[in-house]
């Protein structure tokens, strides 16, 4: 992957104040964590390889980085699904931002919001999901339903509400979450049990049809909570069931707020 | 700060642990003002009434709950010269001042406190005081209003300048018309351009102008500012420019709170801590703070 | 232990098992199921007493969390049910509603809540019988489930 | 001496659950090493550094505070009593020992907390000494040290190039538990293995005398771009005690509980009116350095961070406290504080 150019580019933006902020990565004690840069002198920082996992988009929300718009993200793939995404949710215009493409070992140079669509689609069409995780989940299926309730009640035991997967995600978007209303009070904030259950659940459906599969929620979890299982089912449905993978069409509509009149109905009586 | 204005709070009964509240029983609840409403609370048990008072000095605050809701802080609105019952004032918010407006006469709820500093009135003797409130923020001021006036002796002149968004939302009405007719206060009540009505006496302009047009004389004057953030951003400069000096000027800080006993951990301004070292502060202190978000 | 100390809550774990009936919580719509509950119960047919009805506009207003709510608060079962598809008397609601839940389900199967305590059906306003049919066929269903799994992690459990 | 086999921990902490302690140990729980209670299942691994603090079982994340039985409109008060087992925390490290100064102060620095007391008093404390310490580890920059006893009932010194463990008791609650583990425990002489080396890596008096100066500097607004605003950092402190109050109820029973919160939530400090004294992300995170270096040490004189490093590891954005105070510190050479 030709990093140079990519350090090249970043520097060019800010420097001709195409973007005001490049949100990359930089190394940091042999890890890769986010990187926020606004000089052109301290795009050198920037690295690259495939333990970045962070979803850098998740900062499009912040009030800081929209007030620094345009922002050039460094992206992959996934990441750059979720801009995709983002921008059929109306949550960005082509103006707020830039996308230093990276993938496929390659580096993709800096693309508008429709040519990074365009790129998804000519080179990244057929996204892989995630062998383990599909096997992992395949494994789960096969269990009796106490033993699945038996699995997520250790799982879902050892959160402790930090909210990191809400916060590590770019499609967390609400500006008051569903966990933190309390009129009325639908999920219990003590961690516990039942409300560590609904939390979880509401989280993972929030995001059904809206997931790119980018890991950046089971990432953040400090207590690792195998997040992804959750996600990953929802999205193989959503592929299945109605044959939506989000993320390649900025005019697409929602795929739960959407519906077609032959959708699966088996299931009802 | 001196070291009348330190917390005199205590646990007002032995207890399990310090975040059990006493149960108290509504005797009377009154409506102010749109989703306004107030609260006249009995202490069922004798010995926490005694407890109460004992420790109650003006500007304290409690937390008032009902179980299943939760609790929340408003301040004591009732003098600590009337014993036989305390008063709080709310406005209607979210899940706990709901269930606490649904309460009813004879029916209970939680109260734990008097926490916090208090208003050092022992210190103002003979002194001038200028009270200035804004909207909902009548409450804290009016137990020291009704302090002083139950020791009106004591006092120097009394004067009040309350404003409200609209006439609707002027609280205390009955108390307002009583201190209209007294002759031993001086009271200037206005509403917001566009809040009045036809009938309405009073004068029309935001609390700041008001002040600024009444002008009153800062000798050997108190002076105690409540009202929403906005309203004592702008009323503080005309304060200073009349002459008050900071150090006699006071006002309350109603950042949000949780334990309101020093724990929790989300009231602090700079290292202090607002349930433990505030409400109450002066304006001189406020200045000292880089940290006051006023 | 006699029937009248066996109340819920009130006799050991044994005596609950034995005495138990399956509490079913259904949410309907105003327009169709509900119209249809409303006509089995003026034709005065018989069906199972388990079921507790909680009635809104439109199935396409039945958030998820109204299930995780009554998973929690004790069901042994939730039933959704609304008008058939092209009925909706909201056009579409019941559109939206197939397809949330028919992911909704996927997720709450996978992590412990099965196809047996989940139902979901159309009902129309002048199918008294079918709904009649439909608690009866859905009681005995969730009995033979048995109660729902207190260890479930679904399941509000008493505080400590 | 009291002597243990570097092998046997696991009996160690086995004769003390026999001797009725609850026993928190650092186990492997899938792919993450973290304090559990221990069980004959659980793995023992002092090698890793465990994800979540000590003070989980001090001070649990969500614990009843208060509760009723609802009758009707009426409601009668019922008897909350901790849940709060003897307890021995085994191995856990010295940075969480440290800790417990910061919380016992907090809980008790003026009313005192009746819940957190009885947690504390049934609780023995054994760090074990860290021969090792990662990138993130800055204890010494904060006044501790990889074979710090401050908070400790007994140490556990790794000895005789890791073979062996010494059990030094230091109070008489050290005692108690070295006497309930005799039988685990062996007589002898070893050499105790030296601690590992964690430089210094910036001086807090300089950090504190910067932010007295620097409520307001562009500094926050750079530092904090990173800060996603969860609760990873603050829930995995071992000095972080912020806390929210909440009811909720079924039809006869009402508990208030008490649940871990964080400063980093946008919506912990804001008014029911909708007014927030700290509106944004810079604003918070300068909160939570300035508790830490200035605010605690200013109001207890000690400090709020004890250089564990957790917040660094498990931070989504990879934020770290230990590079904040290091830009501070460079910061404030720049353009040197006025002596406070």
């Amino acid at each position: 992957m030709d990093l140079e150019k990519m350090k090249q580019d970043a520097a060019a933006l800010l420097e001709d104040g195409r973007a005001n902020l490049v949100i990359g990565f930089r190394e940091r004690a042999g890890e890769c964590v986010p990187a926020f840069v606004t000089d052109a002198d301290q795009a050198d920082a920037l690295t690259y390889d495939e333990t970045c996992i962070a979803n850098v988009a998740a900062y499009l929300r912040k009030p800081e980085v929209r007030s620094r718009r345009p922002v050039a993200l460094v992206a992959r793939p996934l990441v750059m699904r979720s801009l995709v995404l983002l921008k059929a949710e109306q949550q960005l215009t082509d103006d707020d931002v830039l996308v230093l493409g990276v993938g496929d070992d390659a580096y993709h140079g800096v693309l508008t919001l429709a040519e990074t669509e365009k790129l998804l689609n000519d080179q990244y069409a057929r996204l892989a999901p995630d062998a383990e995780t599909l096997a992992e989940i395949e494994r789960i299926e096969a269990m009796s339903p106490e033993e699945r309730s038996r699995f997520w009640s250790e799982q879902f035991a050892k959160c402790t509400r930090c909210y990191a997967c809400r916060a590590a995600c770019p499609m967390c978007y609400c500006e008051r979450c569903i966990v933190d209303r309390n009129v009325p009070q639908w999920i219990s904030t003590a961690a516990r049990e039942h409300g560590n259950y609904a939390w979880n659940m509401i989280r993972a459906f929030h995001l059904a049809g809206r997931c790119t599969e980018c890991g950046a929620c089971e990432a953040a979890c400090p207590q690792g909570i195998p997040l992804m299982l959750l996600n990953s089912l929802l999205a193989r449905e959503v592929r299945d069931a109605y044959g939506q993978t989000p993320g390649y069409d900025a005019e697409a509509q929602p795929v739960i707020g959407s519906w077609n009149t032959d959708d699966d109905e088996e299931f009802i009586r | 700060m001196s070291p009348d204005t330190e917390s005199t709070a205590t646990p007002t009964r032995a207890r399990r642990n310090v975040y059990q509240p006493v149960p108290m029983t509504v005797a009377e609840r009154r409506e102010e003002a749109p989703d306004v409403r107030t609260l006249r609370l009995a202490f069922p048990d004798e010995a926490d009434r005694v407890r109460f008072f004992e420790a109650y000095r003006v500007g304290q605050f409690g937390l008032y709950g009902v179980p299943g809701a939760g609790e929340c802080v408003f301040c004591v609105a009732s003098p600590p010269t009337r014993t036989e019952a305390i008063e709080c004032t709310f406005r209607l918010a979210g899940r706990v001042t709901a269930a606490l407006r649904d309460r009813e006469v004879g029916q209970k709820i939680t109260f734990r406190g008097p926490y916090g500093n208090h208003f050092p009135i022992e210190e103002w003797k003979g002194r001038n005081l200028l009270f200035i409130a804004g909207g909902i923020a009548l409450p804290p001021l009016r137990s020291v209003i009704w302090n002083i006036l139950d020791r009106r002796d004591e006092f120097g002149k009394v004067s009040i300048l309350y404003g409200a968004r609209t006439v609707a939302d002027l609280v205390y009405k009955s108390e307002l018309a009583e201190w209209e007719e007294r002759d031993d206060v001086d009271l200037v009540q206005t509403v917001d351009p566009g809040g009045e009505t036809d009938d309405w006496k009073g004068k029309v302009g935001f609390v700041p102008a008001v002040l600024e047009e009444e002008a009153p004389k800062p000798a050997d004057t108190i002076a105690l500012v409540c009202g929403p953030p906005i309203m004592i951003k702008f009323t503080l400069p005309v304060l200073a420019k009349l002459g008050f000096p900071p150090a006699d000027t006071y006002t309350t800080l109603e950042n949000r709170m949780k334990c309101g006993i020093g724990k929790c951990g989300r009231c602090n301004v700079g290292s202090l801590y607002v349930c433990k070292d505030g409400p109450v502060f002066t304006v001189e202190q406020l200045q000292a703070m880089p940290h006051a978000d006023m | 232990m006699t029937q009248a100390s066996a109340k819920p809550g009130a006799g050991t774990e044994a005596a609950e098992q034995k005495d138990w009936t399956p509490r079913i919580v259904a949410f309907v719509c105003n327009w169709c199921t509900y119209a249809g509950a409303d006509l089995a119960g003026t034709s005065r047919l018989q069906y199972a007493p388990n079921v507790r009805i909680i009635k809104l506009p439109c199935t396409g207003r039945i958030d998820p969390l109204f299930i995780l709510k009554a998973f929690e608060q004790g069901a042994d079962a939730v039933l959704v049910s609304g008008c058939h598809p092209g009925d909706c008397h909201y056009t579409s609601g019941n559109y939206h509603a197939r397809r949330r839940w028919g992911l909704f389900r996927r997720l709450l199967e996978f992590t412990g809540i099965d196809s047996r305590r989940l139902f979901f059906s159309w009902v129309s306003a002048a199918e008294g019988q079918k709904f009649a049919d439909l608690i009866n066929e859905v009681t005995e269903e969730v009995r033979q489930a048995g109660p729902f799994d207190t260890s479930n992690p679904a399941r509000k459990r008493p505080w400590t | 001496m009291k002597l243990l086999d570097a092998s046997k921990l696991d009996e160690l902490a086995k004769t003390l659950a026999d001797a009725g302690y609850r026993v928190v140990v650092p186990a492997e729980d899938d792919e993450v090493v973290r304090y559990t209670e221990w069980t004959p299942e659980v793995t023992i691994r002092t090698d890793a550094f465990p994800v979540n603090s000590a003070k989980d079982f001090l001070f649990p994340r969500s614990e009843v505070i208060d509760r009723y039985e609802l009758q009707g409109d009426d409601f009668v008060a019922k008897d909350v009593a901790p849940e709060a087992p003897k307890t021995v925390l085994l191995a856990v490290r010295p940075c969480d020992a440290q800790a417990l100064a910061m919380l016992d102060t907090i809980f008790n620095w003026d009313f005192e907390d009746e819940l957190y007391n009885a947690h504390r008093q049934a609780t023995t404390v054994v760090p074990m000494v860290c021969t090792e310490a990662d990138a993130q580890c800055f204890c010494t920059s904060v006044g501790g040290a990889p074979d710090s006893s401050a908070g400790a009932d007994a140490m556990l010194r790794p000895a005789d190039g890791g073979t062996k463990f010494i059990l030094e008791p230091l109070t008489e609650k050290g005692e108690a538990l070295a006497e309930a583990a005799a039988t685990a425990l062996a007589d002898g002489e070893a050499e105790p293995d030296p601690p590992a080396e964690v430089p210094v890596r910036f001086d807090p008096e300089q950090v504190r005398a910067w932010l007295d100066e620097n409520f307001e500097s562009d500094l926050w607004d750079l530092l904090s771009l990173a800060c996603l605003g969860c609760g990873a950092c603050a829930y995995t402190c071992p000095t972080c005690h912020c806390f929210d109050i909440q009811d909720e109820k079924t039809r006869n029973e009402a508990v208030r509980l008490r649940n871990w919160d964080s400063c980093g939530f946008g919506l912990f400090t804001q008014h029911a009116g909708g007014h927030n004294p700290r509106p944004d992300q810079a604003a918070r995170w300068r909160n939570r350095v300035m508790h830490k270096f200035s605010y605690i040490p200013e109001r207890f004189s000690l400090l709020g961070c004890t250089g564990c490093g957790r917040c660094a590891r498990v931070c989504p954005a990879g934020m770290a406290m230990l590079d904040a105070c290091v830009r501070i510190e460079e910061e404030s050479k720049k353009a040197p504080a006025h002596e406070s």
